[in-house]
């Protein structure tokens, strides 16, 4: 009886996922001339702020509605509409995301009446609009907040409003801003606006200003993401989250837009996959530049593919970024030893049979909704030759004394986690040289001969 | 500037010496809406109690709050480092419905066989509270079952402030208090309070008090160990550094052990000479020579910094400063340092200051210098712009706001990784101060281009 | 009497360098539809296509007049005009570029009336264009083989035609193919035509194939190298290169063309002299897109600049590479206690002084003509944090313990040589978050504690 | 295809099996504009003498010969590294013209000083004869002043083809063969010869003649040192891998001290069992359990290695092979390699292949297959597509071809890490093959979409 409940009630140790109003607060930091509000106490916040900016080193203004013992008791509405007041008058922002806690959600504060009152209260040609997503730390991840903004956002904003020229919609997942401006580059080549939702590729990755700014430049247009109503299709990306209620889903049943539910585009295949989607939904031909970059990189894995082939690696992180990982690792030639998540969709492992040949063959182990602990344990037993996810599987790897490759996010250890490129052809050659000069590098400096001619 | 407004509500908290009568309003909580640079209930208690590195640390609520404190601060242990693993209950939605402490129960159960520790904090968040969780009699049951201290630390996030969260760790470890044995604990003893051990500080500032012939019965909490704590109500004295934090445990072990305690900061020569000669001060009538002792020690210290000190301070004279730290007392300590290397300290301010600080801080401050309290980003990086400043010293919230103003940071939150108490600390700030001031990197900020 | 003969003529050990033939084979397989042909003995272009080949991962075809001999007696002119025949006939070359060696220097074959010989008997209009550079191996380096081969190709070729819109001359200098990619961007994002010489950007780094073929695709167009001499400036790349007879000098005195000697642009300093060069020639705007780069760059710089102040670097390799590097550690805080090069202009520490503030007070040790032999005694004595250069300094890293940071050429023994950014602001990104990343993992991995969080 | 013609002038060095009459021409210098893949005398001469780890090697002549030669061989010492240094006396155009001769030996000088070798190679490269360096006096010299062999080695790049170099080098160390003391030197005794340690092959050899109870004299020239060379000459049997290369040394050590020798090959289970059993036969008088020693010794190795072997085999069945060498000899060996692995070799061709040596390859191979006698990428790539190759087996210069064509590769040149030689070298050998030809990068190749 005891045992039993030994394993139904574990503790999580060493998270491997961060709770969902960090999602939605990176979605809000992707909108221009918006101000992210979390209705909880000033705790979620300070640590949420703090954990973003050691990432992206940007200043990252996330509002509290600051709660209180008496907010509790009576409800949250008085704060709630006190913050949005104060938020108007300090940031005058065109937009104001809102997004819940698990202390607002458990005391049952209505923040959509909550808004919509103030909305009445206050009926203002210059008032901000205010979009609200439910996003309790008990309910998912992260990943889980990241969309569900998504999708509120889209939900509250989109119109039909037969704009010619609407674009593509485009739904990028959690990536880094280079990725980001990657897709936009992309999307500039094919000549097709892109509605990307979000888009904190300046927001979080800016210059340096001369005077502070309340609000950092760039970000998803309000106009562009009301324009979505009229997009031409939408692209998603992420194979597990085309198996929720999604933004992409949600366009094409309320305006009947055909929604691309594809993966993350990471290696080639994956690449591929996202071009042949813009070719098919645009009716125009893939750009030159990128046939190039595709052949170059063909060429490089020609090159290297000795030094990773049947290399050992552990991949850990979101669901669809370990999916898009994965994906690329097989057709290196890397067995993806371990997919570990901290996520719980109930779909990884489908998904990864989806890009991986001889699945089987390989042994594969795949695990959902794990910590650290178990990562870190799993990951002896498959004895890799390095690991690839975000900084905090550096413990696990400095115990085994293996090379860990940093992306996604957070990177805490390293500068430039904004900056890396996971995405396209260009991010399948980023990753596929750190990869085979990391083997390399380990093979020289362990070995005792010490050649510089490999 | 003129774009940049200060919020309605927060005018009082802001206070420009020379300028305006001194009435500092503070020890509010947070206006609704602001970016305030706080943080919660829980994280005070958490920072005080985080580097007692042979407890386990167990964090009954939801991910998030566990997450975001898994391994980020800076405090050493020479020994066991359970304190920097990460637990939590990690609640799921049906256990806001049905409740959590099965799942308490079961955690604490699992984890103690596992990791053997020698005591245990619950820290409960925020929705803890709410969903009706007993936890004092789950860690009474546990500590019954397992035959260790499980302490129950009330830390809902949004009952307070921080200051709030460290009375609770307080509370906390005022139950182990006195649970020891101190019988071989000496009269010439003393337990340091307020201190981290941030990159092994506890172990210079230790290291100071044993030269001068003095028994450090316990650190709270830097390199913490249960079983000190339980004995330290057997110190003669109480040191305490970063007032807010332990002043509770002091009070309280003052009222139960009659145990005295003065206030000291190691930051600065000046401070730090300050902190040996008050505690040899105080043992002087027991042990006579302390005092030749400790003149003996700061001499030596002295004058190995000194030279080196004068060399920064070549570099740095006449530049200006920025302050903008959690507690007041560190302020004071800072003020100083920096005209230790020459430099003026335009803009000071804190998360928790009282405003007896602000008193102080208002008293130690040159004519023109802006004093502020709970201020936000906004704040902070107008008036740096507007006083010209080469450097802010902060935590990690404040950090990309100079970097994007073109102005150099050093971090004096208890994230970082360099040692800046004692002597040699000073020498650690000075270079940090120093490496950031004059980088060359600053001839490219858009500011500076725009000025020359 | 003896002790002064061991000083004057002491052997060389380790070379930092490499012999000229070797950098005309580089500015031949840069030029389109070109065969380099070495007149000498078989080794010569055996082993330089070798060396050429592990750096670059492709293939490089080089022809040998293959002396025997016999030819040393008799003179090279027969198998010379042999190797041309055969070229011709199995290559249908556009172009075939000669580059002597030592072999044919020293008999005294005189290959320019060679050529003239074998043209006036062999006229034919589909014959290819031959140009012939003197690149014996006892003289100078590597640099001086290829600068003198750009410079006798812009002078047998280039030709006054008042063709419009000739664009701007642009002499890179010996960087990667990724660089003179960047390059050619820069120039379409001015509007601006290129005339690069040479540019090996495909023709070093080019796609896989469905059959073998026999010249890679791309190179600097014969036509358009024809056409340099109706180009509105030359912009050349090198300080010390700007001290010698160079192409664009050559350029300015055979057509008065504007000629602009610029150092390489590695840093934001000396990018922003190309930009304004760029801007000043053309009388273009910058590009907004550079404007950005530029921004982000010096957003990073603040982000990671107390890292990396007054770490201490050891930099090695061709002398205006050197210089380059230079200029962007001194403008990030890195101390480059010591520069050394295999190269002996006479001009590297002046033109060092240019770009290096504060040169006497940072004891910046500069060593001209140097082995690595003796690039190894003096770097332990500077205490450096990194060694930055090619990969022919990674026994003296190693017995050091310290980290190198692979640039420049030959990367033997990681992948992607050919792939590295150095120039521009692209370049300086990548080249800083390199350095800041092996200077915090050096860190991170040296302490006791271990943190993630850095 | 058609766009690839063959040179005029060596339709004669390409054959294909069934197709033609077999007359093959072959050690021709390469024609003059033709790829070749050869290199020149020095790069013989510098590639046999290489492993001799307690030698000076300097280079006489400009720099690139030194450049392009520092430590690029997979050659292993388990003592000294002198062998990778590169020393140059890096001649400048006033050398040209006045004589290197004085530069020389100052280089030997200094350069013997500082390394204290036991023995010094001056290489002459091509333009030495020209300027008419005299540089058999100056190694005299250098001899008779420091009192260790300094060898000349001519090396000129120009005279002849890459085994007039392997010539060179034999007659150098001709010079050092004999002049040690042979007293200690057992009846069963071995030289293992034309075997270059590569990835420590030749530890790997020698431990199997030891398991057989023979005494290994010296090995030319893998871990090579010069107090093995010197007395060399003791043993009772020169055992010669690798034919070119070191022939000319076991003929002249034939004549002079009578030493016979057989020819063997280590690559692959049969020519590696047959290389112990030849070697057995030849002792089996003086030693007549040294078979049954033998045959214990294979059998043991064969049953390590055979279900590896298989399971590769499994993987590889059926698919063709290229092979472009330097040496026949070792094509041959490669061939019966590459059937152990159940793939057929359709292309197969050397550098310095003899009349003989294409005998006995197109005698092995199967109708069809193509034999090319220095060969060029155009031919290579041309043949290596028409048979539609997995994988080509040869050095560097063939990589890059292979590549761009989306074809298998494996290094069996002197630069490679990898052992190949032994029983274990062939299971490395197999996982080498496997793991390039069955890479799935190749399904991106664009000659495979084509093909789809």
């Amino acid at each position: 009886m005891k045992t039993q409940e030994k394993v139904e009630y574990k503790a999580t140790s060493n998270a491997c996922k961060l709770c969902s109003p960090l999602g939605a607060s990176l979605v809000f930091r992707g909108i221009e001339n918006t101000v992210p509000l979390l209705h909880g106490s000033q705790g979620c916040s300070t640590y949420i702020r703090r954990y973003l900016i050691s990432h992206f080193n940007e200043p990252v203004d996330i509002a509290s509605s600051n709660f209180t013992e008496e907010t509790a008791v009576f409800g949250g509405g008085a704060n709630l509409k006190l913050a949005i007041d104060n938020l108007i008058q300090q940031y005058r922002p065109a937009l104001i995301g809102i997004g819940t806690t698990c202390l607002s959600e458990t005391i049952g504060d209505d923040v959509e009446s909550i808004v919509k009152s103030y909305a009445r209260n206050n009926a203002d040609g210059n008032r901000p609009a205010i979009v609200s997503v439910s996003t309790p730390s008990y309910s998912g991840t992260h990943v889980d907040g990241f969309h569900a903004a998504v999708k509120a956002t889209v939900d509250a904003l989109a119109e039909k409003q037969d704009r010619p020229d609407a674009g593509i919609n485009f739904f990028p997942g959690m990536l880094s801003p280079a990725d980001y401006r990657h897709f936009q580059e992309i999307f500039d080549d094919f000549g097709i606006p892109c509605n990307m939702l979000p888009d904190y590729s300046q927001t979080l990755d800016g210059p340096m200003w001369t005077q502070y700014h309340k609000i950092p430049q760039g970000g998803a247009p309000v106009k562009r993401i009301t324009a979505m109503g009229d997009a031409l299709a939408s692209i998603e990306l992420g194979r597990v989250l085309s198996e929720t209620k999604s933004a992409g889903k949600l366009l094409s049943e309320k305006f009947g837009i055909p929604n691309y539910g594809i993966g993350m585009p990471i290696g080639i295949k994956e690449t591929d996959v996202l071009f042949d989607c813009l070719a098919a939904s645009t009716g125009r031909p893939i750009p030159e530049k990128y046939h190039q970059e595709r052949a170059r990189l063909i060429d490089a894995y020609a090159d290297g593919h000795k030094y990773v082939f049947e290399a050992r690696a552990v991949v850990y992180g979101e669901e669809d970024l370990v999916i898009g990982i994965t994906s690329f690792l097989s057709e290196i030639g890397v067995v993806p030893a371990l997919c570990a998540s901290g996520g719980k969709s109930g779909h990884l492992e489908a998904k990864l049979r989806q890009v991986v040949a001889d699945f089987d063959e390989k042994q594969i182990q795949v695990m959902e909704g794990v910590d650290f602990v178990e990562i870190g344990k799993a990951a002896r037993k498959v004895n890799p030759d390095f690991l690839i996810g975000n900084s905090k599987g550096y413990k696990i790897a400095r115990e085994m004394q293996k090379p860990l490759i940093r992306i996604g996010f957070p990177i805490h250890d390293r500068m430039g986690g904004a900056r890396i490129v996971h995405v396209g052809y260009r991010g399948a050659q980023q990753l596929f040289d750190t990869i085979t000069n990391t083997i390399i590098a380990s093979k020289q400096d362990s070995s005792a001969v010490g050649y510089f001619y490999m | 500037m003129s774009s940049i407004s200060i919020l309605k509500g927060r005018e009082q908290q802001i206070y420009q010496k020379g300028s305006q009568d001194f009435d500092m309003s503070c020890e509010k909580k947070s206006l609704a809406g602001s970016i305030s640079q706080r943080a919660c209930v829980f994280c005070g208690s958490r920072v005080v109690l985080y580097p007692i590195a042979d407890a386990l640390h167990l964090i009954h609520g939801p991910i998030g709050c566990a997450s975001y404190t898994w391994d980020i601060r800076g405090a050493l242990s020479s020994g066991p480092q359970l304190h920097r693993m990460s637990f939590s209950t990690d609640l799921q939605e049906k256990d806001i419905i049905f409740g959590g402490e099965k799942k308490l129960a079961s955690a604490l159960d699992t984890l103690i066989d596992t990791y053997k520790p020698k005591a245990a904090f619950v820290y409960a968040t925020c929705i803890v509270g709410l969903i009706g969780d007993d936890i004092d009699a789950i860690c009474k049951k546990a500590s019954q079952e397992k035959g260790i201290p499980v302490l129950p630390v009330h830390s809902e996030g949004f009952k307070g402030t921080k200051k709030d969260g460290y009375k609770a760790a307080c509370d906390a470890m005022a139950n182990l208090v006195g649970t020891g044995s101190v019988k071989d604990v000496g009269p010439l003893s003393i337990n340091i309070m307020g201190e981290f051990n941030i990159a092994g500080e506890a172990w210079i500032i230790r290291d100071y008090y044993e030269r001068m012939g003095i028994e450090v019965v316990s650190v709270f909490t830097g390199d913490g160990r249960v079983e000190n704590i339980k004995r330290s109500h057997g110190a003669a004295l109480n040191v305490v550094q970063c007032s807010g934090s332990v002043i509770h445990l002091a009070q309280h072990m003052l009222e139960r052990y009659g145990t005295p305690f003065i206030r000291v900061s190691y930051f600065g020569i000046e401070d730090m000479s300050k902190a040996l000669y008050d505690v040899a001060e105080h043992f002087k009538d027991t042990c006579p020579e302390i005092m030749q002792r400790t003149q003996a020690l700061v001499r030596e210290e002295v004058k190995k910094v000194y030279p080196i000190l004068k060399q920064y301070k070549q570099k740095l004279k006449g530049k200006k400063a920025a302050i903008y730290v959690g507690g007041a007392f560190k302020a004071f300590s800072m003020i100083k340092q920096l005209r230790t290397l020459g430099m003026d300290v335009v803009l000071a301010g804190s998360q928790t200051g009282t405003k007896e600080d602000y008193q102080v801080l208002r008293d130690m401050c040159d004519d023109g210098t802006v004093i502020v309290d709970d201020a936000n980003p906004v704040e902070l990086s107008k008036y740096s712009i507007e006083k010209g400043v080469s450097l802010f010293v902060g935590g990690v919230k404040e950090r990309p706001m100079a970097f994007k103003l073109g102005i150099g940071f050093c971090d004096h939150n208890h994230e970082r990784k360099l040692s800046l108490a004692g002597y040699g600390g000073m020498i650690n700030f000075a270079r940090e101060v120093y490496a950031s001031v004059t980088s060359p990197v600053w001839q490219f900020a858009p500011r500076k281009t725009i000025e020359n």
